[in-house]
C-alpha cells in the first residue's frame, strides 16, 4: 500500500498535469525500436502514430525514442515510409 | 424567535418560496428535469431565467440522470448550482449522487419527497430520500414554506464552505408542503447577496490550472479519498450552527438541527421529520392541554444525523415514538428508527422505542392520530406493559 | 461552408501534445493514437470530458494523470451531459464574472456512446451545446473484457457473442450511429481514422469552428479485442478505410461528403483476415455471414456515395 | 373568532377551486391573520371533483394534515352543491356556502341535525354567465363567502384580485365578487 505522504485534494483531484511521467512504461517493452538515422527523413509519421508519445524530434530534425516510456508496440517500424525503424530484442 | 406580522408576509407555496430563494441566491446553473410534485420549482426558475430576472443558464436536460450529471460538471467548473427532483427522479439520479459527494460538489437540491413505484403514486412519503441516504449528501427536512425559503440560503452557504464541500438536499414533503400556500417572510436581494456572495471555488475546471477531476482510484487510494466525505460530514453540525447564527442575526429566524417542543419533561417523545412534525407539534400542544406529557422532536438535519443535538432532548423520556414515512422492508427498524436506536445504544440508554411506518403514498396523518398513538404508549407505560418493539405499520389495512 | 485554416504538415502539430506518456493503455492502442491526434489539432484553451472507458481508466491512475489539460470524468453514460454542464457553467460565468470560455471535447467509447450513453448524447445534441463529442469506437466493451456492443459488427466474436457451435459471433449488424447523430441536425458530424491523420485533424478544426455541437466517429483499433499484433494497429485502421469498411465522410449542415474516396477498394477479406475476432467469417461454413457483412458495407458506401454526389 | 378556522372547498378541475382557496388565504394574510391553503390532488384532469383547503388563525399554523372537521364549506360546483356528501365533518356551528339558485331540500334536511349550522346560497353561475364567462364563478362565491362568514372583508379579497388580474378580466372578477356579496341568501 502506498503511504499517504501527500495531502489528498478534495475529491481526489490530481493537480499535477502529465504526472504519468512518474511511471516508466518502458519496462513493459519486449522489443525496442531502433532508428537508422541514415534512413530517417524526419517526416514525423512515426511521431504522429505513436500512442504514448515516446518519440522526440532531435535538433537535426530526425527522431529519437524515449525508452523510459516506449512500450515497444512497433507501430513506428510498420509505418515508417523509409523502413528506418527496426524492432530489436531488448 | 420573533414573530412577523402576517400582513408583512408574501403568500407563496413552498415550491415558489424555494424558487424565489434560489433566484435571490443568484445561482449560475440550473439543470433539471420536471417531475411531480417539484415541477413548480423548475417552472418558476425557468420563468425567472427567461424573463431576465435571474442571470443563470437553465439546462433543460432529458432526464434526472443527466440533470445531476450536468450539475456535477457545472459545479466542478466553479458555478453555483441548483436542481430539484422527487421520487423516481431521485432514484434515477442515484448513481450520480455519489459522484456529487465524492467529487465534493456543493450542489443544492430541493427534493419534493414522493413515494416510489410500484404501484405508481405521486404523493408524499420519504422513500425517495431514504433510499439515497448513504450517498454522502447533507439532508435537511423542512416543515413549512418559511423553513424551505430560509434553508436554501443556509444550504448554499454550508455546501460551498471549503471545509464542507458537500451537496445538500433540502427535503420538502410533496403536496403537503410543495403545493401549500402560506405567508413567507423574505429577505431583500441585498441581504441575500451579503449572506451569500458569489461562489469562490478553490479548485475548479479551468485551463489556468489543468487538473484532473474524477480519476481512477485503485484499492490503494480509493478508501482515503472516499473517507474525505466522512470527515466533511463530521464538520457539518458545527458549521451549520455557525451558518444559522449568521442567518439569525440577519432575520431573527433559526431552526437548529432538531426542533424540540415540550421535550423537557415529556414522558413520551414523538420523533418525526417533515410536514408531519408540524402536525405532531399541533397534536402535542393539544395533548398538553389535556395533561398528557408528550413531547416532540423533529429531525431537521437528517444527514449527518445530529446525535449530539437529539440526545439531551430524549435521554430522560420513558419511551420514544419514532414515526417513519418510509419502509425498510426486512430491516429491524424503519430508517429513522434505525438511527435513533443506534444512537441510544451508543449512549448506553435502553429507552423503549415504538417505531411506526405511516403515511406512505401520501396517506394523511392527523393530529388526532398522533394523539391516539401517543396515548396508547403512555397507557402501556402506566400499566407497566412493555412497549411493543419492532416496526408497526400505522393504519395499514391488512 | 466554413473556411478553416487547414493543417497541411505534421510539423505544424509538433510540440502541441496535451497528453504525457506513462499512461497505462495497451502497447499499440489505436484509441490513444486517435485521441492524441485530436488533441494535437484541437483549439485551445481546452477542457476534456471523458466517459468511463479504457481511455479514462488507463489515463488517470490516481495519483497520476496523463492529461495536461483540465479533464473530468463522472460516469459511464453521462459524458455528454457533463459536457453540457461545463458549457453552461462557462457561458454564465464568463457573462457574469469574466471567466474564460473554453473549447470542450468529450470522449466516449462505443459502449458509452452507442448504448448506455446515447440518451445523454441525444439530449446534449438536441439542446445545442457547443462541444465536440468524439466516439472512439473499438466495436465492443473492451474496458470490461471484450463484450459485444451496439457497435460490434456482424459475426464478430466477443466474450458475449462467442463463436459457438450453434451461433457464430454477433448476430446483428452494427448500429449506424452517424445517422442517429445526423438526425439531430447538428452543424457538423464526421467519421475519422487515426491512419488518415490529416483528414482527422482537419475535421477536428472544422468541428470546433461551429457554434454548436459537433461529432466525430473515430475508429479505434484494439489489439486485445480485435486480436492483431500491436505493431499493426494503424495498418488495420487503414485497411478498414481502404476496404470501405470505415468510410471517411462528413456531414456539414446536412451536406454529405466523402472526404476520402476509395475508387478501388481492397476486398473486405483483407480487413477481416488480419483480426481473429472476424477471421472466422472467411471459413466456408460462414459464407452467409460474410455476404451479409459485405452487403452492409457495400450498401452503406453506395448510399453515402449517392448522398455525397447529390450535395456536390 | 375561533383560534383556528378550517375551510373546505368543493369543485371540479378547471373551475379555479385551488385558486379560490389561495385567494381567500391571501386575503386573510392582508388582514394580518395567518393562513394556509392547499389542494388535494389526484391524477384527475379537468372536470373531476377537486377539493382544496384553507386554514386561518391568529397564530402561526402548524398542522399540515388534511381538513376533517371544517368550520366552513364552500361548494363552487353547482352539481356538487346539491349533494349531501359535501357536508362531511361540518362543525356543529359551521357555515355552508353553495353555488345554487336556492337551497336543496336534501341539504336542508341533512342540516336539520345541526340546528346552529347555517346554509347560504348564491347563484354564482348565473352571475358569472351574466358577465359573459363561467370562470367568474369563483369570484362570485368568494364575495358571497365574505358576506356569509365574515372571515374576510370584501376589500381584502378585492386587493388580492388586483394583484392577480388586469383590465376587463379584473373588472369582471370584481363585479362578480360584488354581486356574489350582494346576492347571497340564507336558507
Amino acid at each position: 500500500m502506498a503511504e499517504v505522504e501527500k495531502i489528498i485534494l478534495p475529491g481526489g483531484i490530481i493537480d499535477r498535469p502529465g504526472s504519468t511521467l512518474d511511471y516508466k512504461t518502458g519496462t513493459w517493452r519486449v522489443k525496442k525500436p531502433v532508428v537508422d538515422l541514415n534512413k530517417c527523413t524526419g517526416c514525423l509519421l512515426c511521431w504522429i502514430y505513436c500512442p504514448e508519445p515516446a518519440i522526440r524530434k532531435r535538433d537535426d530534425g530526425k527522431i529519437e525514442f524515449d525508452y523510459d516510456y516506449c512500450k515497444g508496440c512497433g507501430i513506428c517500424s510498420v509505418e515508417c515510409p523509409t523502413k528506418a525503424i527496426k524492432m530489436e530484442e531488448e | 424567535m420573533s414573530l412577523l406580522q402576517p400582513k408583512t408576509l408574501k403568500p407563496m407555496s413552498t415550491s415558489e418560496a424555494i424558487a424565489y430563494a434560489v433566484k435571490q441566491a443568484n445561482v449560475d446553473v440550473i439543470a433539471a428535469y420536471p417531475i411531480t410534485p417539484q415541477t413548480i420549482i423548475v417552472e418558476r426558475l425557468s420563468e425567472y431565467v427567461n424573463n431576465g430576472e435571474l442571470d443563470a443558464e437553465y439546462v433543460a436536460v432529458e432526464s434526472e440522470h443527466s440533470a445531476m450529471s450536468a450539475c456535477v460538471a457545472a459545479s466542478l467548473t466553479g458555478a453555483r448550482v441548483f436542481t430539484s427532483t422527487a421520487s423516481q427522479g431521485l432514484a434515477l439520479m442515484h448513481e450520480v449522487l455519489y459522484v456529487a459527494s465524492g467529487l465534493r460538489c456543493p450542489i443544492v437540491m430541493a427534493i419534493a419527497n414522493r413515494a416510489l413505484s410500484a404501484p405508481i403514486n405521486i404523493h408524499c412519503d420519504h422513500s425517495d430520500v431514504m433510499g439515497s441516504r448513504d450517498a454522502g449528501w447533507v439532508h435537511i427536512f423542512v416543515e413549512n414554506a418559511q423553513q424551505a425559503y430560509d434553508r436554501i440560503f443556509q444550504a448554499f452557504r454550508l455546501a460551498e464552505d471549503n471545509d464542507i464541500l458537500l451537496p445538500v438536499g433540502v427535503n420538502l414533503d410533496g403536496f403537503f408542503l410543495s403545493h401549500a400556500v402560506e405567508g413567507v417572510a423574505t429577505i431583500s436581494d441585498s441581504e441575500a447577496a451579503l449572506f451569500l456572495p458569489p461562489r469562490k471555488a478553490k479548485y475548479y475546471i479551468d485551463s489556468s490550472m489543468p487538473m484532473t477531476f474524477g480519476a481512477f482510484a485503485l484499492p490503494d487510494w480509493y478508501f482515503e479519498i472516499k473517507y474525505q466525505v466522512v470527515e466533511a460530514m463530521e464538520k457539518v453540525p458545527k458549521k451549520l450552527a455557525e451558518v444559522e447564527e449568521a442567518y439569525y442575526k440577519m432575520t431573527g429566524r433559526m431552526y437548529g438541527h432538531v426542533g424540540a417542543y415540550r421535550t423537557e419533561d415529556a414522558d413520551v417523545c414523538l420523533i418525526c421529520a417533515g410536514s408531519a412534525a408540524a402536525t405532531a407539534k399541533f397534536s402535542v400542544a393539544r395533548m398538553r392541554e389535556k395533561g398528557i406529557k408528550a413531547g416532540l422532536l423533529s429531525i431537521r438535519l437528517f444527514r449527518p444525523f445530529p446525535v449530539e443535538s437529539i440526545l439531551p432532548h430524549v435521554k430522560d423520556a420513558k419511551a420514544l415514538i419514532v414515526m417513519d414515512r418510509a419502509m425498510s422492508p426486512g430491516a429491524p427498524s424503519a430508517p429513522i428508527g434505525q438511527d435513533i436506536k443506534t444512537m441510544l445504544y451508543d449512549a448506553g440508554l435502553n429507552i423503549p422505542v415504538a417505531n411506526f411506518v405511516y403515511g406512505l403514498g401520501g396517506r394523511d396523518i392527523s393530529a388526532a392520530e398522533f394523539e391516539s398513538i401517543t396515548t396508547k404508549v403512555i397507557e402501556d407505560l402506566k400499566a407497566g406493559r412493555p412497549i411493543e418493539r419492532g416496526v408497526k405499520y400505522w393504519g395499514v389495512r391488512i | 461552408m466554413m473556411s478553416v485554416s487547414e493543417i497541411k504538415s505534421i510539423k505544424e502539430l509538433y510540440g502541441l501534445d496535451l497528453i504525457a506518456p506513462g499512461h497505462r493503455a495497451c502497447a499499440g492502442c489505436g484509441a490513444l493514437v486517435g485521441v492524441r491526434q485530436i488533441l494535437l489539432a484541437s483549439k485551445r484553451p481546452l477542457i476534456v470530458v471523458n466517459a468511463t472507458s479504457c481511455l479514462e481508466v488507463t489515463s488517470t491512475p490516481y495519483p497520476q494523470t496523463m492529461w495536461k489539460v483540465p479533464w473530468v470524468h463522472l460516469l459511464f453514460e453521462n459524458a455528454a451531459a457533463a459536457a453540457s454542464g461545463i458549457e453552461a457553467a462557462l457561458k454564465v460565468l464568463s457573462r457574469k464574472y469574466g471567466r474564460q470560455e473554453h473549447y470542450i471535447i468529450a470522449f466516449g467509447g462505443d459502449g458509452g456512446t452507442f448504448d448506455i450513453g446515447i440518451q445523454a448524447l441525444s439530449g446534449a445534441l438536441e439542446r445545442g451545446h457547443r462541444f465536440l463529442y468524439v466516439c472512439y469506437d473499438n466495436e465492443a466493451y473492451m474496458n470490461t473484457g471484450i463484450q459485444r456492443s451496439g457497435a460490434t459488427p456482424l459475426g464478430a466474436a466477443t466474450t458475449t457473442s462467442p463463436v459457438g457451435a450453434r451461433i457464430v459471433g454477433k448476430q446483428q449488424q452494427k448500429k449506424d450511429l452517424m445517422e442517429i447523430v445526423v438526425a439531430h441536425k447538428i452543424p457538423y458530424a464526421a467519421t475519422a481514422s487515426p491512419s488518415h491523420w490529416k483528414d482527422l485533424v482537419n475535421k477536428v478544426r472544422k468541428a470546433q469552428s461551429y457554434d454548436g455541437p459537433s461529432f466525430i466517429h473515430l475508429i479505434a483499433t484494439c489489439t486485445r479485442g480485435w486480436y492483431f499484433d500491436p505493431s499493426e494497429s494503424i495498418k488495420v485502421a487503414r485497411l478498414a478505410v481502404e476496404t470501405r469498411y470505415w468510410p471517411l465522410y462528413e456531414v456539414e449542415n446536412g451536406r454529405y461528403r466523402i472526404t476520402n474516396p476509395v475508387p478501388n477498394p481492397k476486398p473486405l477479406e483483407e480487413f477481416l483476415k488480419v483480426q481473429r475476432r472476424l477471421s472466422h467469417l472467411l471459413l466456408p461454413e460462414n459464407a452467409d455471414l460474410l455476404e451479409k457483412l459485405k452487403a452492409y458495407v457495400n450498401e452503406r458506401w453506395e448510399r453515402l456515395n449517392k448522398l455525397s454526389t447529390c450535395f456536390a | 373568532m375561533k383560534k383556528l378556522i378550517e375551510v373546505r372547498f368543493h369543485g371540479r378541475g378547471g373551475q379555479g377551486v385551488v385558486t379560490a382557496a389561495r385567494l381567500l388565504a391571501e386575503a386573510c394574510l392582508l388582514e394580518n391573520k395567518y393562513s394556509l391553503s392547499f389542494p388535494e390532488f389526484g391524477p384527475e384532469r379537468s372536470g373531476a371533483p377537486v377539493r382544496a383547503y384553507v386554514r386561518i388563525s391568529d397564530e402561526p399554523i402548524d398542522t399540515r394534515s388534511l381538513v376533517y372537521d371544517p368550520e366552513i364549506i364552500i361548494a363552487i360546483d353547482p352539481k356538487i352543491a346539491s349533494s349531501v356528501e359535501i357536508l362531511a365533518g361540518l362543525d356543529d356551528e359551521g357555515i355552508v356556502v353553495i353555488n345554487s339558485k336556492n337551497a336543496s331540500d336534501a341539504l336542508l334536511k341533512a342540516l336539520s341535525s345541526k340546528p346552529r349550522a347555517k346554509l347560504f346560497y348564491v347563484d354564482a353561475r348565473g352571475i358569472a354567465l351574466s358577465l359573459g364567462d363561467a370562470r367568474f364563478e369563483n369570484s362570485a362565491i368568494l364575495g358571497a363567502t365574505a358576506k356569509a362568514t365574515g372571515i374576510v372583508s370584501l376589500g381584502s379579497l378585492e386587493s388580492v384580485l388586483r394583484t392577480r388580474f388586469k383590465g376587463t378580466v379584473l373588472e369582471n372578477n370584481l363585479k362578480a365578487m360584488q354581486l356574489g356579496y350582494d346576492k347571497v341568501g340564507q336558507a
